[in-house]
């Protein structure tokens, strides 16, 4: 089964290459996919391998994959499919002769994904994840506007910055490994209890380390790159960044923890975890409460989500398998809305949220689905994000984390609310043409709603249609979801039966949680 | 497979068929296969939850992908209970769905939802675990928020009205599931029966119970979590308003139920206390809105807000006098609060689906515009006027009964043979009754005003003149919940025994049948057969008629286009008081708690100051909660949302600096 | 024994049909001798029903069967009031006792038809009327309910009938403080209800101060004799029950035939003792204005909280 | 007798590296900034060769080649070609001069005191000198958040970088080969998109100020 450990790696790059090769366009749009395709088809080989219990590896143990790197290689070739293929529609604005650095750089980034999740070695691990900053930073800047300019140059600096704090943290543990004789940087090796590790350094290079990660997994305060680039990437690049990158970078930070769990115990990374999540959320709140782009909306809940899970990973062993699941969920949504989003931004032509309105009536093909994720994504059942919360906040409660669970409640409805506010803002209400008879059924409305009457008042009787009334057949609505239904009817379904499946995802999810010291 | 289980899997079969049913069949068809779809869906819910009510057993286990307690829905004896009502009410609304075709709510949307809502409602009581009650509650949260989206695009309000119910379901939801994670952190597991051994009087239970409180408060559109209720329920159809306000606020009261019944009984009598006051306090604050509303749908709305309030206020009373030792009250008042829920169930899904049968036939709510109605739709008058009478408590009624045993519970529960039970009790319970015929005196008013404005005189405006009946599948609607409400009236002996046995076996509640169909509460002496007090009303009304037949043989009535009418000489319909003069009255009295804005506009004619040409008066009752509560910290978060802004400039230094900060804190946290 | 409750129940009804309209012909006269008028005689009630029910009704064009249910309605309520009371005697009918919740929601089915009747002419006046006495009603039920609470406290019952034999076996009650504070909430409560001085003036026309008048006023033939009727029943019934609670001595607890008798006379005597009383009364009063009356009912309720809260302190 | 003077060569290295660091603060003009960055790029190789002489080994040996090529001569050759091909703008940064020296102070006796804390156990030469590391860590922290020129702002990401290399050398002997590479790798990537987006920006803005790159905000 060692071959599914190159594939994920291999593939990629080949088709990169031969898409900077092909001149033939639509071939070489496909080459994202394949590659999508390549890193799903490896990760379910290895989970079946995992499952098995086999653990393959390759190059000398460099590249393992336990239950926990299968499962991440599965997210990353999930969320890398729905992206890709849902952003077949996508028209690149791009000139078209870069339209295939475009695809090869989709590919290559995979590729890094892909290694990352796989490599035993935590400098193995930061190189990919510094490569992924490195591939993804064209990407961000692939419109060539000033603006995706901006953010692609933010996106690199605070980026990279943050990395190279990740990296300090590594060598300090790489020093702090001095003390078993043999240093080393194998997950493996420092993963197991009782090494003699000195733990003032594992305290202070694990801090580090998930303070740099924080930035690439977009937790506050670090997460200042995160709403630009997301708003400035391209729909599907803005998908795997928010639906996997983010999430590579956290499982990142659940492999230090576990290093310094077995040397210092738990509370230190909790405490900071906390604090992480929690500012999170709360930046989130805020930024979402006023929000006027949609796209920014949408980074904005990945660091919630980033921000809940990383409350998740602070709460430790019981948390675990819903933080993993939560990972799976929110990818497959997050990517399915980004996808979403840049269709709505291509036949709008704007970001804006109330430059978007009434997109029900007027385009159900597109807010139909938007609708759903949207859904899937605040948390509704049977979408899988809602077994997560619910599973994080009561194991939360049961590790004795109540008041960081309390605090992070108060801060999801602020976002819940403030989600349901913009999406209604966008999607709902009577088109532009009938606004008039909108308007007389507002104000009629109005009254009623504040229980009001007019006694004796002139009655002029504004034309109401209540409820139970007929309506006005909208104009011809646009029924088209402008580009391909099926990847997201996939992920979206997917969503809402993964966290009903105990056989096989149950029993991963446990063994993945395993590795990380989570439930045996 | 027993036949619960076999119930339980016909919803959800049922379910599946509805919801692709409803994306497959057509705009023709749809409202009516699906329609049938759903009430059979209902139908199939009536069923389990019959053999839940009568002992069956039987569990369905839910797979999860997540290693936690495993997700059992077995309904017992009180969820099945539950969930009958719930279905019943989901019945009726989906047949009187049928005849709402080419409108918003005969599309996929509609129907599709529709289906999910009363699945959703249908098995949260048969959740044995945190888990699996929750996930039922949001996909009836889910379901419920659905149907209101399909009416986006013909009302403007829609939108506002959905952005409040979501946000104020979640707050809802986010207390339940708090409460539940205390529990569950107390005994470590998340099935109800590893949660019945949390000790009541440990601080947990209390935190516990106040956040459950709150959560299911909110459902059951208790003040001060109503605000979505009068925005809400308007926006939505007759039936949707229905099914929301006659069913899913019995889920409300459910999570109460399994709180003070199942999970935490015999909690201290604080709770009680605090029950009391939010049910109390609901009631008064329900009622008195209602009373003003012109806009019947607001006017149920409130009306709900003011039930469920006696629903929690005879639930408090309960946990109370339990906490007493006066068991025999106590018990009473818990048999009463559920009498009181079911009754309600059965009154406000028949009066929503009224107010839905005028809306479609006029296209108005508001009060002040109708009128007359009542020979235009006779249908619909008389099964309003039934379900009115049970809103207002009047004999023989569902709700007379069940207010009747909740005063009777109250006033046995202060004194158990003679001696006072505690100071706490002897206060409470006569403020109760206080409160209780405070909002019987003004629930009477408000279905006098809803009704006779409604359906008496003359019409006040062209459309109600034009109104005509509804189709025959929407009387059919009508007309069984009305003789739902007259039969939970008149037969409310086997129901209260139900009840009794549902409570169990934590509570015993000795009540039985008594003459034909009668209640009798063993433990506080109250005995009422509303059976012979018809047969009694029937003997008295003998005499009555032979005279008046006696009378009307030989002085026929005569009709006059102008009677009397104070010596006028010109009738017009607006010469009528309306619904807002009529409540006129009582806005003035209660002028400190409802702080109504009035604008007076005079027009002269010319130049005199003494000729009046015109007086235009608007009046404005608006929610003193939401404006003074609500109000105030959204436009605090409003304000602070654009204050946040500074903190994402788009300066790369500041974010920088961000970075920075938390780098130079990291260091010399680790350093410490 | 349930034989002796419904022939009691019968007395009850046949006496009280005969009593009622004499009891507001006493009260008028009396009041139109104390002004210095001559008055109409005691049986021109009487005379006016039969009149009545010899006469067409109009009725309004637009109006509906509310117009003719709603009279039968008032007076059937009334109806069973009288035969449900503990007026000649205690002996309750089985399965439906003379529960003081019974009782009031009786007595509301009467209050509603009536505003129904009101509001269904679609005139200006019937609306107006009916709105305001819907108003006092709201506003009358919690004293009414408090006080017969006091009342209940001592016989540890609602059941009327209980209450008025624990007076009677044990007089100290009545003139406890809570009996007498509860009593003086309990009859401020029937005038409002009963649309009676100082809340309504039964004799005015005046559109501005009229509550009950203004409900019947589109209300003519057999429709008016109903409505009267039912009224002054209901008036009678109150009335009796007041001075059952006062001075419950005559009221038959054994059934006997000469108890019977005895019964009849005493509660007779007591009711139009108190309706002189009252006529009396009424004659010193002036009408209060319709926003003052709230303060009366709030006045009258915290009388009877105060007679609840005594019962505790006291006993 | 390479033993002797180990410790002095190890502590002019350092000195170098650090003063380095600090003139940058100091200086203004791009151009002196990158020759800094060309010495500190020096003083780091000797420094990586010093170590390597005296653990012998010989991989840590050819990584100070490495070192000298990439970040001695490699790195601030473009950046110098590119500076000298247009402009020369001078830094007018967020902090004076002065301040800056006073918080270079500050946060280099902030690293001492942390990494007096983190290697408290190691009494060797290297992990005395391991502060410096940590303070050209801050250092260059300190330039990219004070600096408004993307080449300024490129400089202290450098510095930043060389930092963290200084620390895994002296705490350590430097992380295994193949890792060096590839982090070396990387780095050079960062750098060379940096450089090309300053490029794209020169383009579109006119120069390289990144305070004009405002346009996205909330």
């Amino acid at each position: 089964m060692s071959f599914a450990l190159w594939t994920p790696l291999a593939v990629p790059v080949i088709l990169a290459l031969l898409s900077l090769a092909v001149p033939v366009p639509a071939l070489r749009r496909l080459a994202p996919v394949a590659s999508s395709a390549a890193v799903l088809g490896s990760g379910l080989l290895l989970v079946s391998a995992v499952l098995a219990d086999q653990v393959p590896t390759l190059g000398g143990g460099l590249l393992r994959a336990d239950a926990l790197s299968a499962y991440m290689l599965t997210v990353v070739g999930a969320v890398g499919l729905v992206s890709t293929w849902g952003g077949l529609g996508h028209a690149t604005a791009a000139p078209a002769r870069f339209a295939g650095s475009y695809d090869a750089l989709i590919s290559v980034f995979l590729a890094a994904m892909s290694l990352a999740v796989l490599a035993d070695n935590i400098g193995l691990m930061w190189a990919a994840v510094e490569a992924t900053t490195i591939t993804t930073a064209f990407l961000v800047g692939h419109h060539r506007t000033r603006s995706s300019l901006e953010a692609a140059w933010k996106y690199v600096i605070l980026g990279s910055v943050g990395v190279a704090i990740a990296l300090l943290g590594i060598v300090l543990i790489y020093a702090a490994s001095r003390g078993t004789g043999e240093p080393t940087l194998s997950w493996l090796v420092l993963s197991q209890a009782g090494l003699p590790l000195d733990p003032v350094l594992i305290r202070a290079g694990g801090a580090l380390a998930v303070l740099g990660f924080a930035t690439k997994a977009g937790l506050a305060p670090m997460h200042s790159w995160l709403p630009d680039a997301h708003s400035q990437a391209p729909a599907p690049v803005s998908g795997l960044m928010s639906g996997v990158l983010l999430a590579v970078a956290l499982y990142a930070i659940l492999r230090i923890q576990t290093i310094t769990n077995a040397v210092i115990g738990p509370d230190f990374l909790r405490i900071m975890l906390s604090i992480a999540g929690l500012l999170s959320l709360f930046v989130a709140a805020a930024l979402l409460i006023r929000q006027r782009d949609f796209k920014r909306m949408l980074a904005y809940s990945s660091i919630e989500h980033m921000g809940m899970m990383a409350v998740g990973a602070a709460i430790g062993a019981a948390a675990l398998p819903a933080v993993l699941l939560y990972v799976l969920g929110h990818g497959l949504t997050k990517a399915t809305l980004f996808v979403i989003s840049g269709r709505i931004l291509e036949v709008e032509g704007t970001p804006r949220i109330d430059g978007v309105r009434a997109l029900l009536v007027r385009r159900p093909g597109l807010a139909v689905p938007w609708l759903i994720a949207m859904a899937a994504l605040i948390g509704f059942p049977p979408f899988s994000i809602f077994f997560s919360e619910v599973g994080i906040i009561i194991a939360g409660w049961t590790t004795g984390m109540g008041a960081v669970v309390g605090i992070a409640l108060v801060l999801l409805l602020v976002i819940f609310a403030s989600l349901t506010r913009l999406t209604v803002t966008m999607t709902i209400g009577a088109p532009a043409a009938s606004v008039t008879a909108g308007a007389a059924v507002a104000a009629g409305a109005a009254v009623g709603a504040g229980a009001a009457g007019a006694a004796g008042a002139a009655g002029a009787p504004a034309e109401l249609a209540g409820p139970d009334a007929p309506a006005a057949p909208p104009a011809e609505p646009d029924r088209s979801a402008h580009g391909p239904r099926l990847p997201l009817i996939l992920a979206l379904g997917t969503t809402a039966v993964v966290a009903f499946i105990a056989e096989p995802v149950g029993t991963l999810l446990a063994r993945a949680a395993a590795v990380l010291g989570g439930i045996q | 497979m027993t036949a619960l289980e076999a119930g339980m899997l016909g919803q959800v079969l049922l379910l599946a068929l509805a919801v692709t049913g409803a994306l497959l069949v057509g705009t023709r068809w749809r409202s009516r296969v699906i329609g049938t779809l759903c009430a059979l869906l209902a139908a199939a819910g009536i069923v389990t939850g019959a053999i839940a009510l009568f002992g069956g057993e039987g569990s369905l286990t839910i797979p999860t992908a997540l290693p936690m307690d495993p997700l059992v829905l077995s309904p017992d004896r009180l969820g099945g209970l539950v969930m009958m009502v719930v279905s019943a009410v989901g019945v009726l609304a989906s047949l009187f769905g049928i005849g709402s075709a080419r409108v918003a709510s005969a599309s996929r949307t509609s129907w599709v939802s529709m289906a999910v809502f009363l699945f959703g409602m249908q098995l949260v009581p048969a959740a044995t675990d945190i888990v699996s009650f929750l996930l039922f509650w949001e996909i009836m949260t889910l379901g419920s928020t659905a149907l209101l989206l399909a009416h986006h695009a013909t009302r403007g309000t829609v939108a506002s009205a959905i952005v409040w119910y979501s946000a104020m379901s979640q707050l809802s939801f986010f207390f339940v599931l708090a409460g539940f994670a205390v529990l569950a952190a107390a005994t470590g597991g998340t099935g109800f029966s590893g949660l019945a051994t949390v000790d009541p009087a440990s601080w947990q239970a209390s935190l516990a119970f106040v956040l459950l409180l709150l959560g299911f408060g909110g459902k059951a559109e208790l003040v001060p979590l109503h605000v979505w209720v009068p925005r809400v329920l308007p926006e939505a159809p007759g039936h949707v308003a229905a099914a929301m306000s006659g069913a899913m606020v019995n889920i409300g009261v459910y999570g109460a139920l399994l709180v003070c019944v199942r999970l935490l009984p015999n909690g201290p009598a604080w709770w009680g206390v605090l029950l009391m006051a939010l049910g109390g306090l609901s009631a008064l604050y329900g009622i008195l809105q209602a009373s003003v509303a012109s806009n019947l749908k607001v006017l149920l709305a409130y009306s709900t807000t003011e039930n469920m309030g006696l629903v929690f206020l005879g639930l408090g009373a309960s946990v109370l006098l339990r906490a007493d030792d006066a068991t025999a009250a106590a018990d009473a008042a818990l048999v009463a609060a559920l009498l009181l829920m079911v009754s309600h169930a059965a009154f406000k899904a028949t009066l929503f689906l009224g107010a839905g049968a005028i809306a479609r036939s006029t296209g108005e709510m508001n009060l002040d515009r109708l009128g007359g109605l009542g020979s235009r739709m006779p249908w619909t008058a008389a099964t309003f006027g039934a379900a009115a009478m049970g809103a207002a408590a009047l004999p023989v009624t569902s709700g007379f009964v069940a207010e009747w045993m909740l005063l009777q519970a109250l006033i046995h529960g202060s004194r158990v043979d003679g001696e006072v039970v505690s100071v706490t009790a002897s206060v409470a319970m006569p403020l109760a009754v206080a409160v209780i015929a405070l909002t019987a005196g003004l629930a009477l008013l408000t279905f006098v005003k809803a009704y006779g404005i409604a359906f008496l005189a003359r019409p006040r405006s062209p459309k109600a003149t034009q109104a005509r009946e509804v189709p025959v599948i929407m009387r059919v609607s009508l007309v069984l919940g009305a003789l739902g409400v007259i039969a939970l009236g008149l037969v409310p002996g086997p129901l209260a025994v139900a009840i009794a046995s549902a409570v169990g076996p934590a509570f015993a509640p000795d009540v039985r049948t008594v003459g034909l169909a009668g209640v009798d509460a063993r433990g506080i002496d109250a005995v009422l057969d509303p059976t012979t007090f018809v047969v009694l009303a029937a003997l008295l009304l003998v005499p009555v008629l032979i005279a008046l037949f006696a009378s009307a043989r030989r002085h026929p009535t005569r009709t006059s286009p102008l009677p009397w009418a104070g010596g006028g000489s010109r009738l017009r319909p607006r010469m009528q008081y309306t619904a807002t003069s009529y409540a006129e009255p009582l806005v003035r009295v209660f002028d400190d708690v409802l702080r109504p804005s009035r604008d007076v506009e005079v027009t002269h004619v010319g130049e005199s100051r003494y000729l009046v040409e015109r007086v235009h008066v608007e009046q404005s009752v608006s929610d003193v909660i939401e404006t003074r509560f609500y109000r105030p910290m959204l436009n605090a978060a409003q304000r602070f949302g654009i204050l946040a802004r500074r903190a994402q400039n788009g300066s790369i230094h500041r974010y920088l600096s961000y970075s920075f900060v938390a780098l130079l804190s990291v260091l010399i946290v680790v350093s410490l | 024994m349930t034989g002796a409750a419904i022939a009691i129940a019968l007395v009850q009804l046949v006496l009280f049909v005969f009593l009622s309209p004499l009891l507001i012909g006493v009260i008028r006269q009396v009041r139109a001798r104390l002004e210095g008028r001559a008055g109409a005689g005691i049986w021109q009630p009487w005379r006016d029903v039969r009149k009545l029910l010899t006469k067409d009704p109009v009725r309004a064009a637009d109006s509906s069967w509310m117009l003719a249910a709603g009279p039968v309605t008032l007076l059937v309520s009334s109806l069973l009031l009288v035969a449900l009371l503990p007026l000649v005697g205690t002996l309750p009918l089985p399965l439906i006792p003379s529960d003081l919740f019974v009782i009031v929601s009786v007595m509301l089915i009467g209050v509603v038809a009536l505003a129904l009747v009101g509001l269904d002419a679609g005139t200006a006046f019937g609306g107006m009327g009916s709105s305001r006495h819907m108003t006092v009603a709201a506003l009358v039920e919690p004293t009414l309910l408090l006080a017969v609470y006091a009342l209940s406290i001592p016989a540890g019952t609602s059941t009327l009938s209980l209450i008025v034999e624990t007076r009677l076996a044990n007089p100290a009650v009545i003139i406890s403080p809570v009996s007498l504070l509860a009593m003086v909430a309990l009859a401020i409560a029937i005038m409002a209800e009963t649309s009676r001085l100082p809340v309504d003036n039964p004799s005015t026309h005046l559109e501005l101060t009229m509550l009950h008048e203004a409900m019947v006023l589109e209300a003519s033939g057999r429709d008016l004799a109903w409505l009267e009727l039912g009224s002054w029943l209901k008036l009678a019934a109150l009335l009796g029950l007041l001075s059952n609670l006062i001075v419950p001595w005559g009221v038959l607890t054994e059934f006997s035939p000469l108890g019977l008798l005895v019964g009849v006379v005493t509660v007779t005597v007591k009711i139009l003792a108190l309706g002189v009383v009252l006529s009396v009364g009424e004659v010193f009063l002036a009408k209060a204005r319709l926003f003052r009356v709230p303060e009366l009912l709030a006045g009258s309720f915290a009388l009877a909280l105060l007679a609840v809260t005594a019962s505790y302190l006291v006993a | 007798m390479f033993d002797t003077i180990y410790p002095q060569l190890i502590g002019l290295c350092t000195g170098a590296l650090l003063l380095t660091s600090a003139l940058m603060v100091w200086r203004h003009s791009l151009l002196a900034s990158i020759r800094l960055l060309s010495v500190q790029g020096f003083a780091l190789a000797a420094l990586v060769a010093v170590i390597g002489v005296e653990e012998g080994e010989t991989e840590v040996i050819i990584v100070s080649v490495l070192v000298l090529l990439v970040k001695g001569i490699g790195l601030p050759w473009v950046l110098a070609h590119e500076t000298q091909a247009t402009t020369r703008t001078d830094e007018a940064p967020r902090l004076n001069p002065t301040a800056g020296l006073l918080t270079v102070a500050l946060l280099t006796i902030l690293s001492y005191v942390v990494a007096s804390r983190l290697l408290a156990g190691d009494s060797s030469v290297s992990a005395h000198a391991a502060p410096i590391g940590l303070a050209m860590v801050l250092i260059g922290f300190l330039l990219l958040v004070t600096r408004r020129q993307a080449g300024s702002q490129l400089i202290g990401f450098l510095v930043l970088d060389n930092g963290i290399a200084t620390v895994a050398f002296l705490t350590s002997g430097g992380v295994p080969l193949f890792l060096e590479l590839g982090i070396s790798l990387d780095v050079l990537l960062v750098v060379v998109i940096l450089y090309v987006f300053a490029g794209r920006m020169r383009n579109k803005f006119g120069n390289t100020d990144i305070d004009q790159l405002r346009k996205l905000h909330d």
